[in-house]
């Protein structure tokens, strides 16, 4: 049995360890799996998704990346009977299953569990990344949060660029705690890397603040600055060993000519905190 | 050395550097054709020819350049394989390029150097040894070459002269090979230059000099060898032989020569200049040029002709003054508005100015008059076989040695690459032709046709500007001669007081004036 | 022989590229649908290039390619929101883009500013107005059918990006080689300096160059948005050095050292046809980059064999 | 005045910038510990940029920088990974980045290859190694502190990063300016054909430059992740096309035409400054990129106003 799976952000931590776990449990199953990357480029992902249904695959996979992107290729992939599903991706037509963290629902446990921290007031920066389509949802969890605390001001706000997210954040934060300083209390990281960037930069600029940091991911770095008593507090961790396998075991159904449970699985989010990793900190 | 030795290959023996047979082809063309040359030590020798006859060809075997596909070259008689430039280096060879080759953004001080061995302190590299070495080669070749600015803003003329500087420097020569050193030089440095050689070849350095203007061939050097289609057709001592029997040697034909005439009196005005600001100085020119007048400019080198030729040719708009052409106005900077007022230019650096190089010769000899090769009129589609009738039209009337009109230009010999310059003026009814050194690097026999296209172009009614560092050329064509001095007009010579004598007195008077005021 | 293969090396190395992948699966790659199914995939990147090649042609870059084509896709989508009809949101696109090629072959022809430094200010400027359009968001939905429709489906059995890349590549050769402009426009890229003094008019002409290259670009941009329904202010990103290098490619294929649109097209095909085929013989991606790497190499050495050294 | 505009434009318009965000922010921008700070900030930058000027200087472009800053990081940390001691591991990360330096400059100079095709093929080539060396994810972990050291804190109230950078910059001045190979690189830049006839020889000089550059961007691989703390296989992609306009920007600011270090230190310093002060201001992402790209367009232009027209 032929499985693809195509994305176009395999260099992203997250996207990446969902493709490993996922081929794990592919050729666990016996699959021969095959990994198609085409970084950040979706005119290419297109084309490899023809590629794919011209070669007579027998299932699809997409991670990261939301299907209704290249809706006509998945209609290509369905039309030739090869079943389609997505993981860290959006629910769409002609996708069997989309097995994910719901990410506007991250962007809303990020945001409150930050607004908690500070209790409800303070200044925060916000790195985000709008282009990416699930990454762009967790800031509009941010906007629908922020409205129920006017006490939480954005006070900058960051683009990050990609490739190069780590160093540009530190850049970023550099610059920004030159103009504000201790006026800031927290950083709202819609992924991990950029907070990793600053908290870099507070440790050279200012390891005295206050300010605490909070992501999504849980990134190994994130996870390992947060265990090291860092300004870094949390990160929420996508259980994607979880999606792989849900995803797996629905593809795997699907195969065996049933159908998938249902068109959108949502695996829950883990906080990876200070407490959860058992250290002491005070 | 008391008897005259009329065919020198037969003395080999004594010879510093012998070339026997030397065979040498690009794809069908032959370039070299059983080429033998003898060269004696602290000799110069002349290696002439015409156009494409190989020439250059020969002397890039000797430079490692171009491997021979059969013959030898013997160096104080034993044969050796010149194996590239650096070899031929190591053997005491010198180089001057036919083709200037300079790196531009480079002074003259570090283009002398480059592939030679660099003065150091320590580790890093003694500016100061290095300009103190080419100060002394450069006092007496040329003492007002600028050495601290980029070659590339320096006139053709003066690239020359660094070229020849770079060529003189250095660990002590035993041959030096120039090609066409002086096609660029007016009277004044080539006589420099000639001192220069002379003070080589007393020295036992053994002198190539190849060159088309045969009146310094016959002043300088004391033997010669003759070049015709790749092969040598005679050898000898210069005293032994004239000008006229050079110019048979090379060509089996006699050379033609006219002179210069004046236009009639009340023949119109074509080309009028007036008040038009100029020089470093903002001096302001006026001169007007007849209908069937040949207007002579004279200068010695970086005496701004070429720039005052640009500005009259729009290529860099004028700050005041008008030029008009025909009573109609030329308007500022716009070279487009002149071609198609039937004006013409012949650039003086035919490899940088002139040539497109990566294009066809057919694509060179149509960029100008494009709607002249049109399937049809009004359509702007491009007809290849009009570009090649154009082609063969230029190749029969001026008489280029060349393959396809669909080869790229710089497989034609020097010679030939300056006629295709003229051809892309053909067809075009001329009203003004602007030749800045139009028969730079020409053999005789093509000058004579040039002047004659250009008497030509007169005789039908157009204005012709004209620069030429060369006395007889100027002589030859123009009974009107305008002197610029430091980008001034010091004299306008005409009648009894045009003399050779007059003219270069006017170029230098400018000089002369510096340095007493000093 | 030899000189067959250096002349058309290229060339050669495409049809041997196409035998050995046919060879390797005859079932999916060496079919006639997958080949037709290759000239639709190359179509954008080869239209991208073939404005490359209009700007190399007179010698110069265009590195704002890249922000051109995300540009397109942006603001065609912006308009559609806005609800201006297709049409006309096409052309305001086209336009748009024509004046930022103009610009571009401006500064470039006027003040002889390098065109790679004016290019990648240029096409910053435009990238932080697409980020400015779409608010850094992909943007989806209100794209009408119509406009969707410029690049799917088929004609006669053959994809209708295939026909836009027909139509694009016999234009721009019959530009580049067959009229006036065409040999202007590489009078000036062989020698700046002699084709003006020659009389051709260097700065209109070397705005007509980069206005064709952003207008293609655009156009792209626009195709690539009808192709996948969406718009990225980043979509056009992977296009700029594919494209140079489908450009560089074909220089060596045909006309040494001249940018030109047949050998463009050889050097797009190549790229294309050495995604699909690793793809469909399922080589994992690094493999696919060094494979792809170590045949642009043999494509260019090719030609190279038997010249003489140095 | 207009002349020494001219001359130094860029530099002119750099002391401008500055001036400008000190005026608009006195307590954040022009403080001396920022200024200082921005030095650190654009050292990576700047030294990608030092390498690509040698490369310019011989006149050929070096397109598989980007490819080799990843793998300068994800080689090494992959060594670490194996256990391998940091000095060994950089000095095998070098080495490779050396070899590959001196694949494309041989292809280059010896079969006359274009640089820009050649060192794209060779970067897609790193590229797959490196994806492969990382199975494509980000490596963290195993990263001794002692090599961490090598990018963080500071010594006299210095940045270690800015010392990077000053060493590195002094030794391509000297190397570039000063002794004789410098000179040997720039005539073949200046005209490949006159440094032949001359007897400089090409290849090795042109290998020379390639590794020179392959070899500073392998350094700036590893002292990113050494700021870092991790390795990306697509860290470097940043800096290929800021690297060049830095060269660019730097080509016009002093020397007419050639890239020269003290510029690409100007080009370089320009936009680490402008990153710098537009985020200080709090100025959004999209008028950052506009600002960015109009402000290099000034000083590119500045050098020109003034200069004959044509
Ligand atoms: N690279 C080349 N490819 C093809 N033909 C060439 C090449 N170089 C020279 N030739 C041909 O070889 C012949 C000899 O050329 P060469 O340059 O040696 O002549 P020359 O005697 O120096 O002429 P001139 O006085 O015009 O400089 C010419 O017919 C020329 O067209
Ligand atoms: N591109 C340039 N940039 C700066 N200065 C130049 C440039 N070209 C010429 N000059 C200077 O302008 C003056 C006049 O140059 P021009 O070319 O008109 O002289 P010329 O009389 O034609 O000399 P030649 O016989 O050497 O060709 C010279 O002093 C020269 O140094
Ligand atoms: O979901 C992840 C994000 O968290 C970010 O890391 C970018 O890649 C996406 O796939
Ligand atoms: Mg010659
Ligand atoms: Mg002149």
């Amino acid at each position: 049995t032929d499985v693809n799976i195509l994305t176009p952000y395999m260099s992203s931590i997250p996207t990446n360890d969902m493709v490993q776990a996922f081929k794990t449990e592919g050729e666990a199953r016996g699959w021969n799996v095959t990994v198609i990357d085409t970084r950040n480029d979706f005119a290419q992902l297109a084309s490899r998704m023809e590629d794919t249904v011209n070669a007579k695959a027998d299932a699809i996979v997409l991670v990261s990346t939301t299907a209704e992107l290249i809706a006509d290729q998945v209609a290509l992939a369905a039309d030739a009977g090869i079943p389609v599903i997505s993981l860290d991706g959006a629910k769409a037509e002609n996708v069997a299953v989309n097995v994910t963290s719901n990410n506007f629902d991250l962007g809303v446990q990020l945001s409150e569990a930050l607004f908690t921290a500070l209790d409800g007031k303070g200044n925060i920066v916000k790195f985000f990344h709008s282009a990416h389509p699930g990454v762009y949802q967790r800031e509009l969890g941010l906007d629908a949060t922020l409205a129920r605390y006017p006490d939480i001001n954005v006070i900058a706000e960051h683009f990050v660029q990609v490739p190069g997210p780590v160093d540009n954040g530190r850049v970023a934060m550099e610059n920004i705690l030159r103009q504000y300083g201790d006026q800031i209390d927290g950083v709202w990281a819609a992924f991990d890397d950029p907070g990793i960037g600053a908290e870099l930069a507070f440790e050279a600029e200012a390891p005295e603040s206050k300010a605490i940091i909070m992501g999504i991911d849980g990134n190994e770095q994130a996870v390992d600055m947060i265990e090291s008593c860092t300004h870094y507090k949390m990160s929420l961790r996508q259980d994607f060993a979880g999606m792989a396998q849900i995803g797996a075991q629905q593809l795997e159904t699907i195969l065996a000519g049933g159908t998938a449970e249902s068109d959108e699985i949502y695996v829950a989010a883990v906080p990876i905190t200070v407490e959860s990793l058992g250290v002491d900190c005070k | 050395m008391t008897k005259p030795e009329p065919d020198l290959t037969l003395r080999a023996d004594h010879a510093f550097l012998t070339l026997r047979g030397l065979k040498k082809h690009f794809g069908g063309a032959k370039a070299l054709d059983g080429a033998d040359l003898v060269v004696e030590a602290g000799s110069v020798h002349s290696l002439v020819g015409e156009n494409g006859a190989g020439k250059s060809t020969l002397i890039k075997t000797l430079s490692g350049l171009i491997v021979p596909d059969a013959g030898e070259i013997l160096v104080d008689g034993l044969p050796v394989t010149i194996a590239g430039v650096q070899h031929a280096e190591s053997l005491g060879f010198r180089f001057i390029h036919q083709e200037l080759s300079l790196v531009p953004y480079f002074t003259a001080v570090e283009n002398a150097f480059i592939g030679r061995p660099y003065p150091r302190k320590g580790p890093f590299i003694d500016r100061a040894a290095m300009r103190r070495t080419i100060e002394e080669t450069a006092r007496s070749i040329a003492p007002d070459l600028p050495l601290d600015i980029p070659v590339g803003q320096m006139t053709t003329g003066q690239k020359q002269l660094v070229e020849i500087i770079r060529a003189l420097i250095g660990a002590p020569a035993r041959l030096i090979v120039m090609d066409e050193p002086t096609a660029s030089l007016s009277d004044g440095e080539a006589a420099r230059l000639h001192e220069a050689v002379k003070k080589m070849s007393d020295k036992g350095v053994a002198v190539i000099f190849i060159s088309h203007r045969l009146d310094e061939v016959m002043q300088i050097c004391d033997s010669f060898t003759v070049l015709r289609s790749g092969c040598t057709v005679g050898a000898g001592r210069i005293a032994e032989t004239d000008r006229a029997g050079l110019v048979h040697l090379m060509s089996g034909r006699e050379e033609v020569r006219g002179a210069a005439q004046m236009p009639a009196p009340d023949s119109p005005v074509v080309l009028r200049v007036r008040d038009v600001p100029y020089g470093s100085r903002g001096t302001q020119v006026s001169f007007d040029i007849r209908a069937g007048e040949i207007l002579g400019l004279y200068g010695l080198v970086g005496a701004g002709r070429s720039s005052l030729m640009k500005l009259i040719w729009g290529a860099q708009p004028h700050a005041g003054g008008q030029i008009e052409l025909d009573g109609k106005v030329l308007r500022a900077g716009r070279i487009s508005d002149r071609i198609a007022k039937g004006a013409a230019y012949v650039p003086e650096d035919r490899r940088n100015e002139g040539l497109i190089t990566s294009r066809s010769i057919a694509d060179n000899l149509a960029v100008s008059q494009l709607p002249k090769v049109r399937h049809q009129a009004g359509m702007p589609w491009t007809s290849r076989r009009k570009m090649v009738e154009r082609s063969e039209a230029v190749q029969s009337t001026l008489s280029v040695k060349m393959g396809s009109p669909w080869d790229g230009p710089l497989t034609l010999s020097g010679g030939n690459q300056q006629k295709l310059l003229f051809g892309r003026w053909f067809g075009q009814a001329t009203r003004l032709l602007i030749l800045d050194e139009p028969s730079r690097g020409v053999d005789v026999g093509a000058k004579a046709e040039i002047h004659a296209l250009a008497r030509r172009f007169a005789a039908q009614g157009a204005a012709v500007l004209m620069t030429t560092s060369d006395m007889d050329e100027l002589m030859a064509l123009s009974a009107r001669v305008l002197v610029l001095a430091s980008g001034e007009i010091t004299a306008e010579l005409t009648g009894d007081s045009l003399t050779p004598t007059r003219v270069i007195d006017a170029a230098f008077q400018h000089q002369t004036e510096k340095e007493t005021q000093v | 022989m030899t000189t067959f293969v250096r002349r058309y090396g290229t060339l050669v190395a495409l049809v041997a590229i196409i035998a050995a992948f046919s060879i390797a699966s005859p079932q999916a790659f060496g079919t006639a649908s997958n080949l037709i199914n290759i000239t639709q995939q190359m179509t954008l990147l080869a239209i991208v290039a073939i404005g490359a090649t209009v700007v190399m042609a007179v010698g110069e870059f265009d590195l704002s390619t890249a922000s051109v084509v995300s540009f397109g896709g942006i603001f065609s989508v912006f308009l559609f929101k806005l609800g201006v009809p297709a049409p006309l949101a096409c052309l305001a696109v086209l336009a748009a883009a024509g004046v930022f090629g103009a610009v571009s072959g401006f500064i470039v022809a006027r003040f002889e500013v390098l065109s790679f430094i004016t290019t990648l200010a240029v096409g910053t400027i435009i990238g932080g107005i697409t980020f400015w359009l779409s608010n850094g968001a992909t943007l989806f939905g209100d794209i009408p059918a119509g406009f969707r429709d410029l690049a799917r489906g088929k004609s006669f059995g053959i994809p209708i990006l295939t026909f836009w890349l027909i139509g694009v590549a016999i234009m721009a050769w019959l530009v580049l080689d067959k009229i006036e402009i065409g040999r202007r426009l590489y009078a000036i890229g062989g020698n700046r300096e002699a084709a003006r003094l020659a009389g051709v008019r260097i700065v209109s002409n070397t705005m007509v160059a980069f206005i064709a290259s952003a207008v293609l670009a655009a156009l792209v941009g626009m195709l690539l948005t009808a192709r996948i329904g969406s718009a990225s202010p980043t979509g056009g990103g992977g296009f700029l050095l594919s494209a140079y290098a489908a450009v560089f490619l074909g220089m060596t294929a045909f006309r040494e050292g001249e940018a030109n649109v047949p050998g463009t097209l050889v050097g797009a095909a190549i790229i294309a046809v050495v995604g699909n085929g690793l793809t469909i013989l399922g080589v994992s991606t690094f493999m696919q980059d060094i494979i792809t790497g170590l045949i642009i190499l043999a494509a260019v050495l090719v030609r190279r064999t038997g010249a003489q050294g140095r």
